[in-house]
């Protein structure tokens, strides 16, 4: 299956670990982050709200 | 038919993004996965450059997007200048870590290919010399957005350094380009001149393009949200302290 | 804006060391560069533009933080911000009196730098002209990295990582200048781009730094 | 000359802090503003000075019309009390800093560098500046700050020599300055209140 990448074959590969890690990590902290900033806004507004209502 | 700027109100931001996010990611994902396997696996190998040619899949998307997010980030800075929508000053500095990333793969990729071709790992080439320099200005604009506590100074004071640095790295283009004439073949790609790259790459680096533009727009709309968020969040602790 | 001048000028020399910094760490830079890449003279006097322009730079940018700084922290900032002098206006009168006590003796030194460097005698005049049209774009470009990160704590690192890609295209076109002056080649497109960087943005970027330090201000 | 400030809402740090004030100064008068630390005083008197732009409202007077003056005084030590104050005539286009000089009873002082006067001698240097301005508006923050009460007495002096001359007065002070003409305004009532949580935009400021 893998085709013949021929003297080029280290050149070609590390580029594509290199290119698919950096955007996987990107992807990973985005989600990450926005998942954590999500939970801790709720947590808060929900501390505001019962500070309010006592 | 209601206005565009609908939109920068941002619960109706969260709201209309949140619908659209997994289209746009799901998308992404499928036009990079199609587009990144066709072009590795089922494109020939060019006959000067060999297997290389297959990085032309990361290399040109990634850097078409380190330009496109500078732009993007440059038309959100005006936005916020002129109509002080904080969605849009929040989407400028959500979209900088996703177009530094884009500069970081289109010089690491460009490095990478530059070793068999023109037996050097980095050659002070004009294009990738501006790339390098395209980076310093994500990364002085990041620094300046990081610095800065104040939301609305930081959103004023790096939209002006984003319209001053859009300048100079015109600037720089030009300056790089008068100082040393370079090895980078002439523009790859463009739709009027398809001959420059055969049929058979180009099917795919099309579908690699869109896979890229499609995952910036789904990071910038995620990483949006997590602004909107996060800003939210400190003005509600900044309350709380004042009592 | 004539009084903001004298009296930045009459500050600089009485706490002493505003000239003389600079002049200093550019002739230490000097000093440390044979050390680096080796005494031949056929080397050096073939870097030695470059050595000098970026030596100019650096000793430049050492300067740049106290701009505002001073100004900034005993509160004269604010009260010349409610003064009938236009925010522009302080802005450019800044950058000039940078230039004045950093740039210009840079400028009038460099002859004494460039004989340490072996530079031949037909790069001198281009050596200086280029000083003489470039520093005081680099004063400007520094005006408004100041102006960005007035007030914050360890501004510092963050004015150079700002400034340093600003500065760019005014240290290739003005080494480019100064390195074809001394060897002899034709260097007026150079010097044209050179100058047209320094009157550009004088012209402009004092509208640009006036804003952010307003917004820096409130 | 009439300073109007109507309905003003001002931010500190994004967070407004005051809202919805409205106060009138006439010439000749004088208005203190009195409220705990931390209320936002200075906040309200930089807007005023125009030195940030409210959140909402309006101040009736340009900027053109205020002389400012702060905690910092814009004292630079190696210049001589002279060199100060003559620095800021030019600045603002007066020139004579003679009166100023005797109304703060500097003159003994004036060839003496400003680094090495006491904190005491600094603020009256600071406040003397308000004199040479020649603005009509003095908006003043924490004047009496170190100073003793003979120079309390001095720049009480000062300000109805200020009024005087047509001139009016905004400051927010804490001890009696034995102006019994002032009127005082509590900023204690405009504290801004906290928007609805649910209210996206308004909590997002």
């Amino acid at each position: 299956m893998m085709p013949e990448l021929g003297k080029y074959a280290e050149a070609v590969l590390s580029s594509y670990a290199v290119s698919i890690m950096l955007i996987v990590v990107l992807v990973i902290a985005s989600v990450t982050r926005a998942r954590r900033v999500k939970r801790e806004l709720e947590s808060v507004e929900k501390r505001g709200r019962e500070n309010a209502e006592v | 038919m209601a206005s565009i700027w609908q939109y920068a109100n941002p619960r109706k931001f969260i709201e209309t993004t949140d619908r659209i996010l997994p289209w746009v990611a799901g998308s992404s994902l499928m036009a990079l996965v199609v587009g990144l396997v066709w072009g590795f696996f089922f494109t020939p190998d060019d006959y000067r450059q060999g297997s290389t040619v297959k990085i032309i899949y990361l290399h040109v998307p990634s850097a078409l997007m380190a330009i496109n997010g500078w732009i993007m980030m440059l038309v959100a800075s005006l936005i916020w200048i002129v109509r002080r929508h904080h969605v849009s000053a929040l989407a400028a500095r959500a979209a900088a870590p996703v177009g530094a990333t884009m500069t970081v793969i289109a010089l690491v990729t460009g490095a990478i290919w530059g070793q068999p071709m023109w037996g050097t790992w980095w050659a002070w080439d004009p294009r990738l010399t501006s790339f390098l320099i395209l980076f310093l200005f994500y990364l002085g604009y990041m620094a300046l957005w990081a610095a800065i506590e104040n939301d609305d100074t930081a959103a004023d004071l790096t939209s002006v350094l984003c319209l001053v640095g859009s300048v100079f790295a015109v600037l720089s283009r030009y300056a790089v380009n008068f100082w040393n004439q370079g090895l980078h073949q002439g523009a790859s790609l463009s739709l009027d001149k398809e001959e420059n790259v055969a049929d058979v790459f180009y099917h795919p680096l099309l579908l690699c393009i869109a896979g890229f533009v499609l995952l910036f727009v789904a990071l910038v709309f995620l990483r949006t949200q997590t602004e909107i968020r996060a800003r939210r969040m400190r003005a509600l602790l900044a309350r709380e302290r004042l009592g | 804006m004539i009084a903001l001048l004298t009296r930045d000028l009459r500050l600089a020399v009485r706490a002493g060391g505003g000239f003389g910094l600079g002049l200093a760490f550019f002739l230490i830079v000097v000093t440390l560069v044979p050390f680096s890449v080796g005494p031949e003279n056929m080397l050096l006097t073939k870097i030695a533009p470059g050595i000098l322009w970026l030596g100019a730079l650096l000793a430049c940018l050492l300067s740049l933080d106290r701009i505002f700084a001073l100004d900034w922290e005993d509160g004269s900032l604010d009260l010349l911000a409610t003064s009938p002098l236009p925010m522009e206006a302080l802005v450019s009168i800044k950058a000039l009196a940078h230039w004045l006590t950093t740039g210009l003796p840079l400028v009038v030194a460099t002859p004494v730098f460039a004989l340490l460097l072996s530079l031949p005698e037909a790069g001198y005049f281009p050596l200086v002209l280029s000083l003489l049209l470039g520093t005081p774009a680099l004063s400007v470009i520094g005006t408004f990295g100041a102006a960005l990160t007035v007030g914050l704590k360890r501004g510092g690192l963050l004015l150079s990582l700002l400034v340093l890609p600003l500065y760019v295209p005014t240290l290739i076109f003005g080494a480019e200048m100064a390195r074809r002056g001394a060897q002899g080649l034709d260097m007026t497109t150079a010097m044209m781009m050179l100058a047209g960087i320094s009157f550009g943005v004088i012209a402009l970027l004092p509208f640009a730094s006036a804003s952010v330090l307003r917004v820096n201000l409130r | 000359m009439e300073l109007t400030v109507q309905d003003l809402s001002v931010t500190r740090g994004g967070v407004p802090v005051l809202e919805g004030v409205s106060f009138d100064v006439a010439a000749g008068e004088v208005l203190i503003l009195r409220g705990p630390n931390g209320i936002g005083k200075t906040t309200l008197l930089r807007t005023v000075a125009g030195l940030q732009p409210p959140l909402s409202g309006h101040v009736g007077l340009e900027r053109e019309a205020m002389a400012y003056a702060a905690h910092a005084d814009g004292i630079k030590a190696t210049l001589s009390v002279r060199e100060n104050l003559a620095f800021w005539a030019a600045v603002f286009g007066t020139g004579d800093i003679a009166s100023a000089l005797t109304s703060f009873d500097l003159a003994a002082l004036a060839d003496r560098a400003a680094g090495g006067l006491s904190a005491g001698q600094k603020r009256r240097l600071g406040l003397a500046r308000m004199v040479v301005t020649g603005r009509p508006v003095w908006v003043l923050d924490e004047p009496t700050v170190s100073l003793d009460t003979q120079a309390v007495a001095l720049f009480a002096q000062a300000v109805r020599a200020h009024l005087a001359g047509g001139g009016l007065a905004l400051m927010a002070t804490h001890i009696d300055l034995g102006l019994d003409e002032a009127r005082v305004l509590d900023v204690g009532p405009f504290k801004a209140k906290a928007p609805d949580l649910d209210d996206f935009d308004g909590a997002f400021l």
